[in-house]
């Protein structure tokens, strides 16, 4: 059988072995539930406790801070919904136009719910209107959710220095990091951030787990609600293998943050420039200054997505068109349409994300597989005859 | 994800008919890339009216690939007036079935098929009854409705 | 090491060693998103349908009645923001005293946020007063929500015959059934029942996923607002193994009903039986003739729950006091105060839940060794000597 190359890690990553082990004994003997009175139950909440440090510390924060979810999409509804309900008087909400559907799809909602949404633009490149955003900024405003880093493009907006100015505003501000954390360093205690969401399935921990932090003395309201979980922030029985699971994955992310920002990127980099070298009207989307490490997002003219995607998928390669949430739908993504790309690119942008786990060599098989596969493509477009011809 | 038939990707992954036909008898151009999704078609007859040769350019995704190729090999030998009476449906079911999010596809090749043989015969396809609601195909109301009834 | 008798299957259950299997490839080779666009997507997204078509068939559902979430209580909450939200213009709901918290902390929660909530009272067995229900059920109820079998005591209300009632009033019905699922025959497609939440970790599957029944033609707002899974009814990336070990799970338990029903039944009562014979002045809480197969609530006078778990922790027997979700609060369970129960007993409560891997042996290991506990811990309390007294 063909071996795969996945290069789709920002719509899920492989659990990480050392991952699945840790999780294990938490499916077979210690399946105890952590609020019991007994000796088995005892271990299983010394585990949370262990995987909330170890989340905490990836982040720069206390493991009070730390509450547990079920997805980054829960983070962030709980992160909104605690801010203005917390802050019931307000009913004004800043966000942008590039973020995940997790926060654009709640912000839309509330925009038909007696909410007032401020959606900010980005450029060609995806950088925040960043006088924009703070010419909104009000005494109404109750929150500011801004994602750290892009999952289509990887492009990060400058989240540390808008908290700042939020903050001296006396305005919650959310940061949607689930693309950030495990490749960005940070040290949240020391910025404005009130509460940031993460997501377990982008650092190679299982799907269904998140977190959420939420700094200490930010008012909050549990968005789940039900049983004292969580120091009464999520009701629900803990997730306990794979909360053990993201602790772990949050402990290697830390490790291997330096290999991420060096080997991973430079392989990025490598496939990049490969690609554009190989395949003429071709270009990167996004601000490739201020960018994840891992991520590139290409557009290929005249052609669209998914036969692209399909075509690679013959060949053993993985990689997504838009965003892998949003792939349902036949629309061009909304965060390149927000960035003016024209339809033309839009269309048939696709997005490779590595991890650790890439090597040269599958970088090499692609960039050597690829082109032709455009060509192919393309001399089916009606759109590419005429830019040859012309 | 989509699930695609094994015919549909085997018409996706080798095209049949692929390119122009300079001194076609019939060209047919539907939809536009800001919708993401066009095609066009040529064909040449011969003195029966009979389709000896046909090919398309497509911009779209496989199931628009797959049902521009199946859609010419089900041409090819049939006179105009059989070409005629061909369907979207015939052609998703030439397939082996689309998935329901995807039969849009499938309609292209219908529509510009249409356009072509209005071409052929020399005059401009008549003025639709119903009013343009999707700019892209010049899809009207009338015929959505029509198309709803007749997939009930 | 001292083998441990698990009888707090009410509070959490073992993941059976099959589900455990079935969920493992997705934990390993098979990590992709299931929206994504690639070939090894679809075997994930395969699963997914075959996990939705397992958990329809305990129910009698079809497959796209099925959502799938975190646990039962965003089930639970989902359900009550999907009606409420769905019927904009009602402002009354109804539940009953006795529910989980996580229904009852979000009716309490909307009690003070607009709605007017109708908490039935239960008798001193714990069964629910249907007349007063029905006289509050009214032209501005939203929703009734109301628990299948009682998580402290098993007691199971007549919720089929409840939802016809409702149903005949055109208001919405919901049950949480997250103790009753796999313990009671259910065809729920013949009933009146709109929405069911259910749980895996209470049928052997892992903590940390559940399903909400949503009946075809049924109006629904989603909970967790984000991307297009689950058709558009929950975001969030599929939490794919938890899925697939809770279709494995509702399988298996759809094959150990009659067991449950059977054999288990016949452990809970030989428990209950030996108990009481061998300890004065303990009865059980609710009514014996309309519970669940694998519960009995004892409540043992003069002394304290707390106190009876941990010695019974030293010789390795599990159990619970209350719920497992509240038990971090000093206060005697909400439950058993709403059934009338006095202090001097309710304090004393201990409930046992038994599952298909309990024997007969544990069974009589713990008829010999508990009521020397009770004696013991009697002999120190204060109340006791004045009964012996007395
Ligand atoms: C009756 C009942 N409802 C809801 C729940 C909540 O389920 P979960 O812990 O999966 O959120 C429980 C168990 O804790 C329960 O017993
Ligand atoms: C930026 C961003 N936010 C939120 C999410 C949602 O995370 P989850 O799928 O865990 O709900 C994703 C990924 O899907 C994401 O990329
Ligand atoms: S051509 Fe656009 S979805 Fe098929
Ligand atoms: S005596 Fe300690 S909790 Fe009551």
């Amino acid at each position: 059988m063909m071996k795969t190359v996945y290069l789709d890690n920002n719509a899920t990553t492989a659990v990480a072995p050392e991952v699945l082990e840790a999780m294990l004994p938490y499916l077979k003997d210690h399946y105890g539930n952590p609020s019991s009175m007994y000796g088995m139950a005892r271990r299983v909440s010394t585990a949370l406790n262990q995987a909330r440090t170890q989340t905490a510390r990836i982040l720069g924060a206390s493991p009070e801070e730390i509450v547990f979810t079920s997805c980054g999409t829960e983070s962030d509804n709980a992160a909104i919904w605690a801010a203005i309900r917390s802050n019931p008087l307000k009913r004004h909400i800043i966000t942008s136009r590039v973020e995940h559907s997790a926060v654009k799809n709640l912000c839309e909602y509330l925009s038909h719910n007696g909410y007032q949404v401020t959606f900010v633009p980005v450029d060609g490149k995806g950088r925040l209107d960043l006088d924009y955003l703070y010419d909104h900024l009000s005494e109404d405003t109750a929150v500011v959710s801004l994602m750290w880093a892009n999952n289509e493009t990887g492009v990060m907006f400058p989240v540390e220095e808008i908290a700042r100015e939020v903050k001296n505003k006396g305005v919650v501000f959310h940061t949607d990091a689930v693309q950030a954390v495990g490749k960005v360093p940070m040290d949240i205690g020391r910025t404005g951030i009130d509460m940031l969401s993460l997501s377990g399935h982008k650092l190679h921990a299982p799907k269904g787990v998140g977190a959420l932090y939420v700094r200490k003395g930010t008012k909050f309201t549990p968005f789940l609600v039900g049983g004292h979980q969580e120091q009464n922030r999520r009701g629900g029985t803990e997730n306990v293998a794979s909360i053990v699971a993201l602790g772990k994955a949050a402990e290697l992310a830390g490790n291997l943050m330096a290999e991420e920002n060096t080997r991973v990127k430079a392989l990025r980099d490598r496939l990049e420039t490969g690609i554009l070298a190989a395949v003429p009207h071709a270009d990167v989307n996004g601000d490739t200054d201020r960018r994840l490490p891992n991520t590139t997002n290409i557009s290929f003219e005249f052609i669209e997505g998914e036969s692209i995607l399909l075509m690679m998928d013959e060949i053993g390669i993985c990689a997504s068109s838009g965003s892998a949430c949003t792939s349902g739908s036949l629309e061009p993504s909304h965060v390149l349409r927000a960035m003016g790309v024209p339809y033309t690119a839009a269309h048939g942008s696709v997005r490779f994300s590595l991890s650790v786990y890439n090597t040269r060599q599958e970088i090499d098989y692609v960039i050597e597989k690829l082109p032709p596969i455009i060509e192919r493509l393309r001399q089916m477009s009606p759109f590419w005859k005429s830019v040859q011809a012309g | 994800m989509w699930e695609y038939s094994d015919k549909v990707k085997e018409h996706f992954l080798n095209p049949r008919n692929v390119g122009v036909i300079e001194d076609a008898d019939g060209v047919g151009e539907v939809g536009s890339i800001s919708c993401g999704d066009a095609l066009k078609l040529t064909f040449k007859v011969d003195e029966n009216e009979r389709i000896v040769d046909v090919k398309f350019q497509t911009f779209g995704c496989a199931s628009a690939i797959a049902s521009s190729s199946a859609l010419t090999e089900m041409l090819k030998g049939k006179t105009i007036e059989e070409a005629e009476k061909i369907t979207n449906d015939d052609i998703a079911n030439y397939l082996g079935g689309l998935p329901k999010e995807k039969m849009h596809c499938s309609v292209m090749g219908q529509e510009a098929l249409e356009k072509a043989i209005a071409c052929y015969r020399g005059k401009p396809l008549s003025e639709k009854e119903g009013e343009i609601v999707c700019e892209c195909f010049g899809v009207t109301d009338v015929e959505i409705r029509r198309a709803l009834t007749e997939h009930r």
